[in-house]
C-alpha cells in the first residue's frame, strides 16, 4: 500500500515534470519528455496492476471547502490510457513536429494539458474537478492556438474556449448548488450515501459535461479545434479531454434523477445522429473525423443515459484507440501531402486518391481502425457499440420511448458510410502523383501499428461477439456485479452486424475507383441542395451560435453584450453592427456618465454667470440693488407678518 | 404764540428730504450729484433726530446731528479728494462711464 | 518591540521623508534606494506583523478584536453645554486590516522598483510616494473616525500630484476629476461622521469630568456606544425624507465609498486617472486606493450601521452585480489596454459588493479574498501595460498584433495574469469569485437570480480578456509605426524581478488560499456574527 | 443727566486704554512723518504702538462706563488681541515706499474696529463706523492708480448711502425709544411699522461693514484695486468687528428671539454665501477671487451669531480667528504673486515647478482656505458644521438644515475655484522662467503662518483656553 501512496502523486506530477524538461531545451524535446511519459505509464500499469480498494488524499482548501484527489479503479484505468495514448502521440509527433521551431514550446503544453486531465481524472471533489476541468480548456485553447501566427487559428482557439467558458458556467453554478444545498460535496461520498441531487444541479452539471463532450448544442467548438496541430487533435479532441464529460456523468449517475438520465440519453443520441449526419458530405479528412468523434460520444452519453454505463467505459476504452489511430494516420497523410505539395490544402480529400501503395502502413492502419468504427465485428468497435445498441433497446423497451435506439441505430448505418467513403476516397482511385515517401519506421509506424492492432478484439475480450466479454469488466465492475441482462440478444446483434455491411456496402458501391461519383468528387464543390447543405455546414451549430449571440446583443442593447463572431475582420458589414455597440457603450459611458460631471460644472458656471450678472461695474445700479432689496425686506415685514 | 405744528408733519419732511436724496443718488448723471443726494439723506437724518431729542432730556440728539455734520463734510472732503483724481486720469466724472472694473 | 510595531509601520516612511527633504536634488540615485529601504523595511515589519498576529483570538465584541492597539490622547475641545469631544490616536488592526496592510507594504516596494527608471524631478516624486504610502497604511490601521478621515484626505493630495505632474498627456484633467469625486465622497462621509460624533458618548473616558465625552472612536461606534436621545441613535427612529436617518447615514457611507471603490454610477474617474497615471502609480491607485474604499464598507459602513447593511442587502446586491456585468461590457468597448484593464478592476471590484451584500461568511471571505487577489493581479497587468508604453508610447490594442513572435516571454506573463484574472481556477482570481458566489447564492438575503446573472461576468471577463489577448498577441508580428518594431524587445531583468514575485503569489494564492484566508477566518466570522447580532439588537429598538 | 465729573471721564478713560494707547501712538506716528520720509521708522512706530496695546489689554476685566457708552467684555478683548496681533504682520509687506499716511489710516481703522467692538451708545456706534468706513475709502485709494481711484469712489459712493440709511434707522429709533443706548433702548414690534424701517436701516448699516448680500457690491473692486497690505487689514479687522457689533445688536434689540427675523437673516447670509462661492468660479484676477471667497466666508460667519448659548459663541470665535489667520497669509502670498507681476491665475503657469517651496506654502494655504484635513481650515468648518448641526437638532428649523447642506456644497465649490491656483502653477507649463526669486522675510513669515495654520490643527489646545474664558460672556 506505502509503494501505491508514493507512486500515486509521482503518476500525478511526471507529465508537467516532463513538459517543463521537454520545454526548456530545445532539440530533441519530444524524445525527452517521450521517456518521461514511458517512465509514467510505467508506474500506473504497477498501479492498475496492485490498486484494490480506493485510496482517497484530502486536505483544507478554504474554511467551508475541501481539495480532494481519489484513486480507483476506474479512473487508474483511464490514467493509464491518457498515459498511453500521449505517449504514443508524442512518440508520432517526434517526425510530424521535426521541422516545426517551436517544438519545445509545443512540448511543454502538451505537458501541461496530461498533468492537468489525469489530474481531472483523479480529483474527488467538485471543487478539484472544476479547478482541472478549467486547466484542461485552458491547455486545449494553448493547443489549438499553437501555430497562433495565423489569426484564423487563435481565433478558433479563442472560441472553442468560449462556447466551454459558458458551458462552465454552468457547471460552476452545479458546483455551487451542490455546496449550498448541503450535498456530497465528493464523488466517494455521493456514491456512498446515495442522496439524490435536484434536478437544477443535474441539470447544470448535464450542461458542463455536454459542452466538454462537445454534445448537441455545443459541438461547435470540436470542429473549429481541428485548427490545432493534427497530434493535439488525436490526442485531445479524439480520445482524452473530450472524454471527460463522459467519466464525469458515469461519476454523477448514481446521484441523478431519472427524469436527468433520460435527458442524457435523448441528448446523446441526438448528437450521435446530426454528427453522422454532417460526416457524410465533408471535404476536410479531420472534420469528418471530428464529426464521427461527436458522434461516438453521443453513443457513450446515449449509453449513460440509458443505463448501459459499462458499455460506454468500454466504448470510451476502444474509442480512444481507433480514433487515435485514425487521426494519427490521417497524420501522415496530411504530413505527406504538405511535404508533397505545399501550396494546395493538405486536409482536403479532393486532392487525395490512391495513397494506398504509397502509404502501405498509413492504409492498413486507417483500414483497420475505420473498420473497428463501423463495428464490423472481430473488431473492438463493434463489442463496445453492441452493448450500448443492447442497453438503449432494453431501455427502449422498457420505457417505452423508440425514439433512443432509433436513432442509435441510424447512426451505427451511417458510420459505417461515412467512413467507407473516407476510406475509399482517400486511399483508392488512380494515383495522381509519384513522389513515393516511405514512412518514417519507428515514429509513424510504430504508434499506428499498436493502435491498429489495439482495436482488434482479442485484445479486449476473448469471444469476438459478447459485450460483456471485456478484460477489465470483472476489474472494473467488478464490485457492483454486472447486471446480468445485459448479454447481447440475438436481434440486435443481427441488426448491427446488417446495418454495418450495408452501409459499407453503399459507401463502396458510391464511392469505388470506377464510379462516376467518385471520379466527379475530385472537382466537387459544396453541396447545393437542402439536405446536402445541412449535412456539410454541420446542423449550421456555428450559424446558430451566431444568431444567439446577435439575438442577445439586440435584446440587452441598453448593457450592450459583446459579439465575438461578428467581430471577425472578414465579416464585413454583419461585423460593424458588432463593433458598434461596443463603441455605443464605451461613448455611453464616456460621455452619459461622464457627462454628469461636466453637466454639473457647466451647471455652477451658469449660476456663476447669472450671480456675477448682479455686480455690474456701475455704482449707481449696485446702489439701485441694494436698495431695491431693502424695499423689498420692508414690504415682506410690512405686509407678510 | 403759534401752536405747536402737528409732529408728524416733521417725521414726513424727513421723509421726503430722504426719499429725494435717494432719488439724487440713482439719477444724476455726475458725482458730484451723488454726493449732493448723501447729503440730503444724512440731513433728512439730522432733521429727525433734532426733532426727536425735544422728548429726550439727555438733548442726546441734537448732540448726535452735530457729529453727523462733521463727518458727512469729512466724507465730502475725502470724496472730492479722490474725485480730482480720478478727473485727472479719466477726464470724466460720470459713474456710469466707470466701468474698467469688470468681473 | 511589537507593542509600537504599528506607529513604526505607519510613520516610518515618513520619517525618511524629512531626511529625503535635505538631499539636493542631483543625487537620483540615492533618492531611489532610499525609498526602496524605506518600503523595504515597511514590508519586512508587516510580515513580522503578519506573523506575530494570533489568528486563535475569538472576540466577543469588538473593543477586544483588535492586536497591536495603540492610543493616546490627541485633541479634547470643550463643546459648550455638549460636553466634551475627544479625538485620540487610536490604531489597532484585526484579520481585516492586517491583510490590507501587508498587501499594501508588498505593492508599495513593488512600486518603487516599477518607478526605477524616472527621471523627472525624482525627489519630489519620492516625497510625495512616501507621504501616499503613511497615508495609506494609516488608513487601514485607524480606529479612530477622524483619524482614519485625516488619513482618508491625507491620501489625495500626493495622489494629485503624482497624476498631475508625472502622468500622461492629458493629466490635469485626470487629477483634476480624481481628486474632486473623491472628495465628494469624502464629504459624505464627513456628513455622517458629524452625525455620529454627535450622538456617540463614549463611557470609558468620561472619568475626570462627569459631563458626556463624544468620542470618535470606531470600536466605541461599533459597540453601540449612543446616548439616549442622539440624532443616530438606534432607538429614536427619527423620519428623514421619508426614511430612518441611519439608513440615509448608512447610505451616505456606502455611496462615499462606493466613489473610491468605484461602482457603477460613479466610476468614470477611474479608467481616466489610470490612463494618464504613470505605471507605477496606476499599480498602487488599482492595488491600494480601490481597496480602501472596501476597506470602508467593512470597517465602517457594515460596523457602524448593520442594521442599515442587513435592510439594504437587496439594493447593494443590484449595484453590485450591475457593476461586474457594466464594467466588463464597457472593457470590451476599448481600445486602450489599460483602460480595459481599468473597467476590468471597476468589473472585479463589483464582486466585493456583491460578496458583503451576501451578509455571510463565504461572501464577506470572498470580498476580503478579491481585495488582495485583485491587487496583485492588476498590480501586475498595469505593469504590463506600462512595459508596452515604456517600448513604444502608446498602449492601443489595434496599433499592435502578434507580440507574442517578438516578446514571447513578456506574452507568457500577459497569459498568465490575463487568465489569473479572467478567473481561471489554480490562480487567485478564481478562489475570490468562487467564494463571492457561494456567498450571494447561498445568501437568504439575495435571489438566485443575482448570482446567477453575476456568474455570466465570468464568461463576460473571458470575452475581452482573450479578445485583446487575441488581438494584441496572435497573428502576423505588425505594429502601427515601422520605428517600434526596433524597440520591441523583451522583458528586461528589473521588468522580471517586478513580474515574477506576483506571479509567484497569484498562483500561490490560487493553489493554497488558506495561507492568507485561515489565519483571517475568525475575524470574518466574528465581523459577520457581531454585524447579524447588532442588527438585530438595532432593528429590536 | 447726572454730571459727570472730570475726575470721573479720566477714570473711564482707563476702560480704552487700548484705543488710547493707539490713537497716542498714530499721532506720534503723524509728527515723525512730517519729519523723516523712511519708511522704516514708520513701520517701527506702527508695530511698538501695537505691541504697547497688545499688552495693555486685559481679558478678564469687564466693565461699563457710567453712562453706559461704553462696555468692556471678554468678546471685545479677545479680539482686540486679535486685532493687534493681525495687523502686528502688515510690516513684513513687501512695500515699495509707502508713505507715513498709510500707516496712519490703518491704525485708524483698528481704531475704528476696536471702538465698534465697545460701542454701547448708538453715537459712538455710528462714529466708530464711519471712522473705520472713512480710513478704508483712503486707503483704496492709496494704490495711486487709475483703477485704484475707481474702486475709491465707488467704495465710498457706496458707503456713504448705507451709513446714510443707517443713521437714518438711528435718527427713527431714537424717536421710538426716546434714547440712544443700545442697552437701555426698548423697542418692540407693537411699535408700528416704523420699527422695521428703523430696524432694517441699522441691520444695514452693519451689513454693508461685514459684506453680507444686498451690501456686498464694494467688495470684489475694493479688494481688487486697494493696495493689498490695505486689503489684509480691511478684509479681517472691520469685519470681525462688524460681526461682534451685529451680535450685540441681535441680542439687545431680542431681535434673534424673533423668528421671522432669524429667517430672514439666515436666508440672507445663505445669499452670501451662495453669492461668494458661485460669483468666485468665473474670476481669474487672483484677489477678486479671494474678495468673493471672503464674501463666502463672511456667510459662513453670520450662522454662529444665530446659535445662542456657548455652542455659538466657541464657534464663531473658532472660525473667526482661523479666518483672520488664513486671509492674512493668502493676502500676504497675493502680494508676493503680485512683485512677479502676477496678477491673473494664467499667468501662474508653472512657477510653482520653478519654486516649489513657495508652491507647496500657496497650497497648503488654499487648502486651509477651502477647508481640508490637514490645516485648521478644517477644523473651523468642522466646529461650524456640528454647531449648525447641533442648533437644527435641538431647534428643528429647516432654514439651518439648508444652511448646513449649502456649507458643505461650498466646500466642494470652493475646490473648483481655489484649486486653479495650484493647478496653474504646478500642472501648467510655464513659457519663460520666472526671473528674480521671493523676498526672505515675506517667505519665512508665510511659512510661519502655514506652520500656525498645521500646528492649529494638530493640537486645538490653545483655542480651548480661549473656551474657557468665552464661557462667561452671554453670547
Amino acid at each position: 500500500m506505502t509503494l501505491l501512496k508514493i507512486i500515486w502523486p509521482l503518476i500525478f506530477i511526471i507529465p508537467l515534470f516532463s513538459g517543463i524538461i521537454g520545454g526548456l531545451n530545445h532539440r530533441q524535446s519530444l524524445k525527452l519528455s517521450s521517456f518521461g511519459m514511458a517512465f509514467g505509464l510505467f508506474l500506473a500499469l504497477i498501479l492498475v496492476w496492485m490498486l484494490d480498494e480506493p485510496l482517497i488524499l484530502e486536505w483544507k482548501w478554504l474554511e467551508s471547502v475541501n481539495f480532494g484527489f481519489s484513486i480507483d479503479r476506474l479512473n487508474a484505468l483511464l490514467v493509464l490510457l491518457v498515459y498511453l495514448i500521449t505517449l504514443l502521440v508524442q512518440v508520432f509527433s517526434i517526425t510530424y513536429m521535426e521541422h516545426d521551431p517551436d517544438q519545445d514550446r509545443y512540448t511543454a503544453k502538451l505537458g501541461f494539458f496530461a498533468f492537468s486531465m489525469i489530474g481531472l481524472l483523479m480529483s474527488n471533489q467538485l471543487v478539484t474537478l472544476f479547478l482541472f476541468w478549467e486547466l484542461v480548456g485552458m491547455s486545449s485553447y494553448l493547443l489549438i492556438g499553437f501555430w497562433y501566427q495565423e489569426a484564423g487559428r487563435s481565433r478558433a482557439a479563442r472560441q472553442a474556449f468560449m462556447i466551454n467558458r459558458v458551458a462552465d458556467a454552468f457547471l460552476l453554478l452545479g458546483v455551487i448548488r451542490v455546496f449550498n444545498n448541503g450535498y456530497a460535496t465528493s464523488f466517494t461520498e455521493t456514491l456512498a450515501s446515495g442522496i439524490q441531487w435536484d434536478g437544477f444541479t443535474g441539470i447544470c452539471f448535464i450542461i458542463g459535461a455536454f459542452g466538454k463532450s462537445a454534445q448537441f448544442p455545443f459541438y461547435g467548438w470540436l470542429t473549429k479545434a481541428m485548427a490545432g496541430p493534427t497530434p493535439v487533435s488525436a490526442l485531445i479532441h479524439a480520445a482524452t479531454m473530450v472524454t471527460a464529460g463522459v467519466y464525469l456523468l458515469v461519476r454523477i449517475s448514481p446521484a441523478l434523477m431519472d427524469w436527468n438520465l433520460q435527458v442524457i440519453a435523448i441528448g446523446g443520441a441526438v448528437t450521435a445522429f446530426m454528427a453522422a449526419v454532417a460526416a457524410l458530405t465533408q471535404f476536410d479528412i479531420k472534420k469528418v473525423l471530428a464529426y464521427s468523434t461527436i458522434s461516438q460520444l453521443g453513443y457513450m452519453i446515449l449509453g449513460i443515459g440509458v443505463g448501459a454505463y459499462q458499455a460506454s467505459v468500454f466504448h470510451l476504452w476502444t474509442h480512444a484507440f481507433f480514433k487515435a489511430g485514425l487521426f494519427l494516420a490521417a497524420g501522415s497523410v496530411i504530413h505527406y501531402m504538405h511535404e508533397l505539395d505545399a501550396t494546395k490544402d493538405p486536409q482536403d480529400m479532393r486532392n487525395m486518391g490512391g495513397l494506398q501503395k504509397i502509404l502501405p502502413v498509413t492504409f492498413y492502419a486507417f483500414l483497420i481502425c475505420g473498420l473497428a468504427l463501423s463495428g464490423l465485428p472481430f473488431l473492438s468497435g463493434f463489442l463496445s457499440k453492441e452493448g450500448i445498441l443492447t442497453g438503449s433497446w432494453l431501455w427502449g423497451q422498457s420505457t417505452g420511448n423508440y425514439l433512443v435506439p432509433i436513432l442509435a441505430f441510424c447512426t451505427a448505418g451511417l458510420t459505417a458510410f461515412y467512413i467507407g467513403r473516407q476510406i475509399l476516397l482517400v486511399f483508392f482511385g488512380e494515383i495522381s502523383f509519384a513522389k513515393k515517401m516511405v514512412e518514417p519506421l519507428v515514429t509513424i509506424r510504430v504508434p499506428l501499428i499498436f493502435l491498429a492492432a489495439s482495436s482488434l478484439w482479442f485484445w479486449n475480450s476473448i469471444n469476438p461477439i459478447d459485450p460483456l466479454g471485456w478484460f477489465w469488466n470483472g476489474y472494473l465492475f467488478a464490485d457492483l456485479g454486472a447486471t446480468s441482462d445485459q448479454h447481447s440478444i440475438l436481434g440486435v446483434l443481427i441488426g448491427s452486424i446488417v446495418l454495418t455491411l450495408s452501409g459499407l456496402g453503399v459507401a463502396y458501391w458510391l464511392f469505388r475507383p470506377e464510379a462516376e461519383t467518385a471520379r466527379g468528387f475530385k472537382k466537387s464543390n459544396e453541396p447545393v441542395q437542402l439536405a446536402g447543405k445541412i449535412s456539410f455546414h454541420g446542423w449550421y451549430i456555428e450559424k446558430f451560435y451566431d444568431q444567439i449571440v446577435r439575438l442577445f446583443s439586440k435584446v440587452v442593447f441598453g448593457a450592450g453584450w459583446f459579439d465575438k463572431k461578428v467581430i471577425d475582420r472578414f465579416v464585413d458589414g454583419v461585423g460593424v453592427s458588432g463593433v458598434v455597440i461596443a463603441k455605443v457603450i464605451g461613448w455611453f459611458d464616456q460621455n452619459v456618465v461622464d457627462g454628469l460631471v461636466n453637466f454639473m460644472a457647466s451647471i455652477s458656471q451658469l449660476i456663476g454667470r447669472f450671480v456675477t450678472s448682479f455686480q455690474s461695474p456701475k455704482i449707481q445700479i449696485q446702489i439701485g440693488w441694494l436698495l431695491l432689496t431693502l424695499l423689498v425686506l420692508l414690504l415682506w415685514f410690512q405686509f407678510l407678518t | 404764540m403759534m401752536e405747536m405744528i402737528n409732529p408728524t408733519y416733521f417725521v414726513f419732511l424727513s421723509l421726503f428730504i430722504f426719499c429725494a436724496g435717494i432719488a439724487i443718488v440713482i439719477i444724476k448723471r455726475s458725482a458730484i450729484f451723488v454726493l449732493i443726494g448723501i447729503e440730503l439723506m444724512l440731513n433728512a437724518a439730522n432733521l429727525n433726530l433734532v426733532y426727536f431729542s425735544q422728548f429726550d432730556p439727555g438733548m442726546n440728539g441734537v448732540m448726535t446731528s452735530i457729529f453727523v455734520v462733521v463727518l458727512a463734510a469729512a466724507e465730502v472732503s475725502i470724496a472730492l479728494a479722490i474725485l480730482l483724481n480720478i478727473f485727472k486720469h479719466y477726464k470724466i466724472t460720470d459713474p456710469d462711464e466707470l466701468t474698467s472694473l469688470k468681473n | 518591540m511589537t507593542d509600537s510595531l504599528l506607529t513604526l509601520i505607519i510613520f516610518f516612511p515618513l520619517l525618511v521623508t524629512a531626511v529625503v527633504l535635505f538631499l539636493p536634488n542631483g543625487k537620483d540615485l540615492l533618492i531611489k534606494e532610499i525609498a526602496l529601504g524605506a518600503t523595504g523595511v515597511q514590508l519586512v515589519l508587516s510580515v513580522i506583523l503578519f506573523f506575530s498576529y494570533d489568528a486563535s483570538l475569538q472576540p466577543e465584541n469588538w473593543s477586544n478584536a483588535f492586536q497591536f492597539v495603540e492610543r493616546a490622547k490627541w485633541i479634547s475641545l470643550y463643546l459648550g453645554d455638549y460636553g466634551w469631544l475627544q479625538i485620540d490616536y487610536f490604531v489597532g488592526i484585526d484579520g481585516i486590516s492586517l491583510l490590507m496592510i501587508c498587501l499594501s507594504t508588498f505593492l508599495l516596494f513593488v512600486g518603487v522598483i516599477a518607478s526605477w527608471n524616472l527621471s523627472k524631478n525624482v525627489k519630489g516624486y519620492f516625497i510625495l510616494y512616501l507621504i501616499l504610502s503613511t497615508s495609506v497604511v494609516g488608513c487601514f490601521a485607524a480606529l479612530d473616525f477622524f483619524l482614519f478621515y485625516v488619513f482618508f484626505e491625507f491620501m489625495l493630495l500626493p495622489m494629485f500630484f503624482l497624476i498631475g505632474i508625472w502622468g500622461g498627456p492629458r493629466r490635469g484633467y485626470a487629477s483634476i476629476k480624481f481628486f474632486i469625486y473623491t472628495l465628494v465622497g469624502s464629504l459624505f462621509i464627513l456628513a455622517v461622521m458629524i452625525g455620529l460624533y454627535l450622538s456617540v458618548e463614549d463611557t470609558s473616558l468620561a472619568d475626570q469630568t462627569q459631563e458626556v465625552v463624544h468620542s470618535f472612536s470606531l470600536v466605541n461606534m461599533m459597540d453601540g456606544g449612543y446616548i439616549t436621545d442622539g440624532i443616530l441613535t438606534p432607538g429614536n427612529a427619527t423620519e428623514f425624507l421619508g426614511m430612518n436617518i441611519r439608513w440615509i447615514a448608512f447610505i451616505l457611507l456606502m455611496v462615499g465609498f462606493a466613489i473610491k471603490l468605484p461602482a457603477v454610477p460613479v466610476h468614470t474617474w477611474l479608467p481616466d486617472a489610470h490612463v494618464e497615471a504613470p505605471t507605477a502609480i496606476s499599480v498602487l491607485l488599482a492595488g491600494l486606493l480601490l481597496k480602501i474604499g472596501g476597506y470602508g464598507f467593512f470597517r465602517i459602513a457594515y460596523g457602524i450601521f448593520p442594521d442599515a447593511a442587513v435592510s439594504l442587502t437587496y439594493p447593494i446586491a443590484i449595484f453590485g452585480m450591475i457593476s461586474i456585468v457594466y464594467g466588463g461590457l464597457t472593457a470590451m468597448a476599448q481600445n486602450d489596454l489599460k483602460r480595459m484593464i481599468a473597467y476590468s478592476s471597476v468589473s472585479h471590484m463589483g464582486f466585493i459588493l456583491l460578496g458583503l451584500a451576501s451578509f455571510n461568511v463565504q461572501g464577506a471571505g470572498g470580498a476580503l479574498f478579491q481585495m488582495v487577489s485583485h491587487g496583485f493581479i492588476s498590480g501586475a497587468l498595469f505593469i504590463l501595460a506600462g512595459v508596452i508604453y515604456d517600448r513604444t508610447g502608446d498602449r492601443g490594442i489595434a496599433n499592435f498584433s502578434g507580440l507574442a513572435k517578438a516578446m514571447p516571454v513578456f506574452t507568457g506573463f500577459v497569459v498568465v495574469f490575463f487568465f489569473a484574472s479572467l478567473g481561471l481556477p489554480g490562480l487567485s482570481g478564481f478562489v475570490g469569485e468562487f467564494l463571492v458566489f457561494l456567498g450571494a447564492l447561498g445568501s437568504d438575503y439575495l435571489p438566485k437570480w443575482i448570482g446567477i446573472v453575476s456568474i455570466s461576468g465570468i464568461v463576460i471577463s473571458a470575452a475581452y480578456y482573450l479578445w485583446a489577448l487575441q488581438r494584441m498577441f496572435f497573428g502576423q508580428f505588425w505594429t502601427r509605426e515601422k520605428v517600434w518594431e526596433q524597440t520591441m524587445y523583451d522583458l528586461t531583468a528589473r521588468e522580471l524581478l517586478l513580474l515574477i514575485p506576483l506571479a509567484i503569489l497569484v498562483v500561490l494564492l490560487g493553489i493554497a488560499p488558506n495561507v492568507i484566508l485561515g489565519p483571517v477566518n475568525n475575524s470574518i466570522e466574528f465581523f459577520v456574527n457581531q454585524c447579524f447580532e447588532q442588527s438585530q439588537l438595532y432593528l429590536a429598538q | 443727566m447726572m454730571e459727570l465729573s472730570l475726575q470721573q471721564v479720566i477714570e473711564e478713560i482707563a476702560l480704552l486704554r487700548f484705543e488710547a494707547t493707539l490713537i497716542l501712538g498714530s499721532l506720534i506716528l503723524l509728527v515723525f512723518g512730517m519729519l523723516s520720509n523712511k519708511e522704516v521708522t514708520f513701520k517701527v512706530i506702527f508695530s511698538v504702538t501695537l505691541l504697547v496695546s497688545l499688552f495693555l489689554v486685559d481679558v478678564r476685566d469687564v466693565g461699563a462706563s457710567t453712562t453706559e457708552a461704553v462696555s468692556i467684555d471678554a468678546l471685545s478683548g479677545i479680539l482686540k488681541i486679535l486685532f493687534a496681533f493681525i495687523s502686528l504682520w502688515i510690516v513684513f509687506f513687501h512695500s515699495n515706499m509707502r508713505r507715513y499716511e498709510h500707516y496712519f489710516l490703518l491704525l485708524s481703522i483698528v481704531i475704528g474696529s476696536s471702538l465698534m467692538l465697545s460701542a454701547n451708545h448708538l453715537l459712538l456706534f455710528y462714529i466708530a463706523i464711519e471712522l473705520t468706513s472713512l480710513s478704508s475709502y483712503l486707503i483704496t485709494g492709496f494704490s495711486f492708480s487709475r483703477k485704484g481711484y475707481e474702486a475709491a469712489i465707488k467704495y465710498l459712493l457706496f458707503g456713504g448711502v448705507s451709513s446714510a440709511i443707517m443713521i437714518y434707522g438711528v435718527s427713527i429709533l431714537y424717536g421710538l425709544s426716546g434714547s440712544l443706548s443700545i442697552s437701555e433702548m426698548v423697542v418692540t414690534t407693537q411699535m408700528g411699522p416704523l420699527y422695521h424701517v428703523g430696524m432694517i436701516c441699522l441691520v444695514g448699516g452693519l451689513f454693508f461693514k461685514v459684506g453680507l448680500v444686498p451690501y456686498h457690491f464694494w467688495v470684489p473692486s475694493t479688494y481688487q484695486e486697494a493696495p493689498t497690505d490695505g486689503v489684509a487689514i480691511l478684509s479681517i479687522v472691520p469685519k470681525i468687528a462688524g460681526f461682534a457689533l451685529l451680535h450685540r445688536v441681535l441680542v439687545n434689540f431680542e431681535l434673534l428671539s424673533d423668528p421671522m427675523y432669524r429667517q430672514i437673516i439666515a436666508a440672507l447670509g445663505i445669499a452670501t454665501v451662495l453669492m461668494g462661492t458661485f460669483g468666485a468660479l468665473r474670476q481669474d484676477n487672483i484677489k477678486r477671487m479671494i474678495a468673493y471667497g471672503a464674501i463666502a466666508h463672511s456667510g459662513l460667519v453670520l450662522p454662529t451669531l444665530l446659535i445662542q448659548g456657548e455652542q455659538g459663541g466657541l464657534a464663531f470665535i473658532w472660525y473667526v480667528t482661523i479666518y483672520a489667520i488664513m486671509t492674512m497669509a493668502i493676502f500676504m502670498i497675493a502680494s508676493m504673486y503680485e512683485d512677479f507681476g502676477i496678477k491673473d491665475v494664467k499667468d501662474m503657469k508653472g512657477i510653482g515647478i520653478q519654486f516649489p517651496i513657495m508652491g507647496t506654502l500657496t497650497l497648503l494655504i488654499l487648502i486651509a482656505q477651502i477647508g481640508l484635513p490637514p490645516t485648521a481650515g478644517f477644523t473651523a468648518k468642522f466646529y461650524l458644521f456640528s454647531a449648525i448641526w447641533n442648533e437644527y437638532q435641538a431647534s428643528g428649523a429647516t432654514i439651518m438644515l439648508i444652511y448646513l447642506i449649502i456649507g458643505l456644497l461650498s466646500v466642494v465649490l470652493a475646490l473648483f475655484y481655489y484649486l486653479k491656483i495650484p493647478f496653474h502653477s504646478f500642472l501648467g507649463t510655464a513659457e519663460s522662467p520666472y526671473f528674480g526669486d521671493f523676498s526672505i522675510i515675506s517667505r519665512s513669515v508665510v511659512t510661519i503662518f502655514t506652520i500656525m495654520v498645521l500646528w492649529i490643527f494638530i493640537s486645538p489646545e490653545f483655542l480651548n483656553k480661549i473656551a474657557f474664558n468665552i464661557n462667561f460672556i452671554g453670547w
